[in-house]
């Protein structure tokens, strides 16, 4: 039997196979290019960027937890123009090594979602689309103090949707995924990445204070893997667009559910930072996985859980 | 692009693996490759697993290598959930490590004289930083601070590394001087010519050292600890305030100057 | 110094000590005894019991994941009155030794829950208190179909307060935590089960099923405790009425931190399944805890986090 | 109140961990207690630290006991996760277990002729009826059924259990004669005299089985496997459709009486 065919449509990012990764986790790119050739994945997300830059939260801005990590970064960027200039030719390079490149757009408002998107149109013509993440649970305004509610989310979208032709992706926080991502389809989004680290808290029970330099910060890892599986499904059945699931994928099986349960594509996240090798693996799997299935493309097993 | 960071994932089998000091235990462990790509005051990753709690690599200084047998030594103090399972790693245990990481100790051959200083687990990357000094026949000293007697591990090894003085300081007088490390180089400073300070201990020792230095216009470099969740670059968990902004202890440091660093 | 004291007032309820138990994962109380005297802890939660008996759901209703299990049990029960001839005598018995015992109520709609508020008021005057659960993830009607939004939860609240001047308990399902939390303190809920397990959805890839007989089901375990103790702080926040922390508690500091967070009582759910001898030693290092943090009273450290 | 399990939780010791056949693994733990109370068919549950992938105990049958030695010998299919990380289970490691669970087959001195019935890691509850029956000098067959040759184990022991017929089938026919136990035991009841039949396997085949033996009105008891979180009657995770209600495997099994068992 040849190979499956692996090449997916994300909201018009042409894929050559579902294996994305998770903004935040992968920097920009270049960092994993010493563990393998990076234009092997169907797509990378850029950590995201504002407008300006933003210096993020003071450290402690991670720790350990049961099967997982939660972290404060903070969504510390190096700005638009920052990006660009760090990694700008080595992601037109990807693009035309046949990675697409989603760059991640972060704001504290609705106008500075504008303003960053509105940059990133002037200097990322290699950009293969933009992710909006209105989901970040690690800063004080914008992010999921925006995206968790369907008239938050909406506003956002409503707002850079006419600023760009190119794909629109946007972040979800875990919070009434339903009502957001019909909120979301509705104002023009193209896909929907689910979901983004879900808020949680560690205390040091000696000192009494958070492990972070916040009280709270965001779960993510295997730990949240099943709760983002069940999220995909239930946004799958609610909307027509393309969805991007993210959370805990470290294996093929891992991603290989969330394509059952609707998903197009998969963002690798915290695994790449604990296995750095883990993304081609998990590539290697899902295929190994798509052939087991007996079909010859991949596109067939997206959304295909057997409800018993 | 800019440079990735050098670190590979190599299969580690665990050598040997005991207590040497109350908490501290010593490690050695099989890595050939990371071993031949180590240099003093860079750290590595290893992986524990089957700690559900340490999903995370725990980054570690290393304190010698064994070049012939491919092996690796470093000093290591149990803390909690991923230095306690570390603990539990039996010789012939395999697991991962990842590395080498970050830059390490910037050693001018030109250094007239060097005081190290070395606070609790601290003593790891100091002593490797003492043995490569003791290879080029440079001149230091060593102070080397614990809370008490029998946390101290070391002494013998970096006297025979060539050191002139090693002056023991604990918090409770159970071992050398009661006191601590900060009021040795406060004394020293002013009187023995040194141009250089390498510093590694709980940061408000380091930032005391600093300060001092500052003070006597001496060259300190400090080794930072931080959470990191990655160790090359990627996710920006490890960041240290300096005066051009926040940055990543695994690429930017771990060893920083010290008067870069915003206290 | 003398044993700190560990005694706490949970709505009214009045505990030894703030161990409770998690309904559904501690049976009626005596399977047990053959593990330990019962009594020792502050109060235990019996299984969700409704006016009459419930199958539950077929099997399979568990499956392992990571650091959890998910389970689609979907209260089976034998009714109040099955409950009450089952082990009333026992329950009387362990209420009269100083343990609290409280009742878990269930129902498909809000004449339900009535009724069976109604039965345990005439056949169970030995519960200290009742707890409703609106917040069941594995039945159609009823649980956290209607205790996911403030309005479906307060109507079930606003039914049953009336029928019993017993301490209400409510146990809530983790979504929108603070708006439902208000809700339920002003229809004068006494106090507040923070969480029932989260819905999340475990897919055999090989045959593309559910690992359970329901597409999704409840996780619980060690994994959703740092998002339980998020909850618990942001409800304490909200609300003054007490706070019952639930979720992944398998130590004395996972309970510490919820008390920290702002919990008055723990209960400890799915490690009494993997770890049947764990309630008492988790009571054990609580109270050196509470010692080890030099006050000579568990109410001094509820909320206790600090905020840096 | 109703009686609490007498399960109590047991320290317990790996003995020996070895495959035994294709994907079959034989283990053999020390823990006294629990190899004192254990009755055939019943079950205990053994926690296998280390893997995140695997909070609750693994369930399992045993296969004999070595009362002098205290251990207690199981065979188990590697399935995934639990039994993976059961199989990396080296002789001395430490663990616990979780026993004396349910009630096992029940056997009447009475019985005449018994037929046994064991497919796959079915194996394992058999040979301890088996040997028990064995010691009473009692009269038994067995069939054993595998999807192929390499995976059949046990037919020895069987033998030396005092067994009368041992007959192996095998889907492929690679051992044995080729077919399912569930035809051995079609062309069997109407011939030979059994009045009692015991089966554990996949249900499909125990559900064939039960058929038969109602066909041919042969008491008969099933060994159910349900997903497990406690093991003592606490959960209600692990129930089986039975005519009288939904029945806990766990405490009203895994034995049941096969006229009971809605299929
Ligand atoms: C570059 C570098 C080199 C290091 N070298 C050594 C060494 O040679 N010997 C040694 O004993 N320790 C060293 N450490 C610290 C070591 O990594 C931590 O002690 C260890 O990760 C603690 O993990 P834990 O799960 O045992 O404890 P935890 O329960 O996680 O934490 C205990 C305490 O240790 C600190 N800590 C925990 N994790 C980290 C981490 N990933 N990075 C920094 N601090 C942490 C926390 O502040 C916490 O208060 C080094 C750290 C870094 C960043
Ligand atoms: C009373 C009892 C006695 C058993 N005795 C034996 C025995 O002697 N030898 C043996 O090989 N197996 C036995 N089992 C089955 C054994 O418990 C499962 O194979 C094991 O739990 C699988 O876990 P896993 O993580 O390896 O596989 P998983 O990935 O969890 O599952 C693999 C398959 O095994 C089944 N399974 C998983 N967990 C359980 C469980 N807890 N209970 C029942 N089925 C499960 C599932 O249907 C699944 O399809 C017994 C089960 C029970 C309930
Ligand atoms: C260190 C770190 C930084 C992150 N930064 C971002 C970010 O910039 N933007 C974003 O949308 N998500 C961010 N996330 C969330 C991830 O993209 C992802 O949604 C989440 O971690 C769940 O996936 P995982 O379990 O595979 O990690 C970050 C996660 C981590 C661990
Ligand atoms: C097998 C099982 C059955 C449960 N049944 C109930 C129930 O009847 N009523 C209820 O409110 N919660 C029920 N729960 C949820 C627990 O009470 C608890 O809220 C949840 O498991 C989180 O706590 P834990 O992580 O400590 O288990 C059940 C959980 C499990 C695992
Ligand atoms: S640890 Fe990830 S960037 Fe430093
Ligand atoms: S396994 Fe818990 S009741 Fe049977």
């Amino acid at each position: 039997m040849s190979a499956p065919n692996m090449a997916v449509d994300l909201g018009g990012i042409q894929m050559s196979n579902p294996v994305n990764t998770a903004a935040g986790t992968y920097g920009f790119g270049w960092q994993f290019e010493g563990f393998y050739d990076v234009s092997t994945l169907g797509a990378i997300t850029t950590k995201g960027c504002a407008a300006e830059p933003w210096p993020g939260n003071p450290a402690p801005r991670m720790c350990d937890v049961t099967s997982g990590v939660m972290n404060s970064v903070g969504l510390q960027n190096p700005g638009v123009r920052g990006l660009v200039a760090e990694a700008g030719e080595y992601l037109a390079g990807l693009s035309e090594k046949g990675c697409q490149v989603i760059c991640q757009v972060a704001g504290h408002s609705v106008d500075e979602y504008v303003a960053a998107v509105e940059l990133f149109e002037e200097l990322a013509p290699w950009a293969a689309g933009l992710e909006i993440n209105i989901s970040c649970p690690n800063i004080a305004a914008g992010g999921c103090a925006m995206g968790s509610t369907p008239e938050g989310a909406a506003e956002v979208v409503r707002a850079v949707r006419p600023r760009t032709s190119r794909p629109l992706l946007v972040k979800m926080a875990p919070a009434r995924v339903v009502d957001v991502a019909r909120a979301l389809e509705a104002e023009g989004a193209d896909a929907l990445s689910v979901i983004n680290s879900i808020p949680a808290m560690a205390i040091d029970v000696h000192t009494r204070r958070s492990k972070l330099s916040r009280p709270t910060g965001g779960l993510s890892g295997p730990v949240l893997h099943n709760i983002a599986v069940r999220m995909v499904w239930e946004v799958a059945q609610a909307v027509d667009i393309p969805i991007n699931g993210v959370g805990g994928v470290a294996s093929g099986e891992d991603a290989a559910e969330f394509i059952l349960a609707g998903a197009t594509a998969v963002s690798v996240g915290s695994a790449n930072l604990f296995d750095p090798e883990c993304a081609p693996r998990i590539l290697a799997e899902l295929e190994e996985w798509v052939a087991s299935q007996g079909v010859d493309d991949v596109n067939e097993l997206i959304g295909a859980f057997e409800c018993q | 692009m800019p440079t990735p960071s050098p670190a590979r994932v190599h299969d580690a089998v665990v050598v040997s693996n005991v207590p040497v000091a109350s908490s501290l235990w010593r490690l050695v462990f099989r890595a050939p490759r990371l071993a031949a790509s180590l240099s003093s005051g860079q750290f590595f990753s290893i992986a524990v697993p089957g700690e559900p709690k340490q999903t995370a690599r725990v980054p570690l200084s290393f304190s010698a290598i064994d070049y012939d047998a491919g092996t690796v030594e470093t000093v290591y103090a149990v803390q909690g959930p991923g230095t306690r399972a570390l603990a539990a790693m039996a010789p012939g245990a395999e697991t991962t490590v990842l590395g080498p990481g970050g830059h390490g100790w910037s050693i001018d051959a030109a250094t007239h004289r060097c005081l190290m200083v070395a606070g609790g687990c601290g003593i790891t990357p100091i002593l490797s930083a003492a043995v490569s000094m003791g290879l080029e026949g440079m001149d230091y000293d060593v102070v080397v601070g614990a809370r008490t007697g029998s946390a101290v591990w070391g002494v013998d090894r970096l006297v025979a590394s060539g050191a002139g003085n090693v002056i023991v300081v604990t918090d409770d007088g159970t071992a050398g001087a009661k006191g601590t490390t900060v009021d040795v180089v406060e004394s020293a400073l002013p009187t023995e010519k040194y141009d250089l300070v390498l510093t590694c201990g709980p940061e408000p020792m380091m930032r005391g050292v600093a300060e001092l230095c500052a003070e006597w216009s001496v060259a300190c470099q400090v080794s930072m600890e931080r959470m990191m969740t990655c160790g090359f670059g990627a996710c920006a968990t490890c960041v240290v305030p300096t005066d051009h902004g926040n940055v990543g202890a695994c690429m930017g440091g771990p060893v920083f100057d010290a008067t870069e660093v915003v206290w």
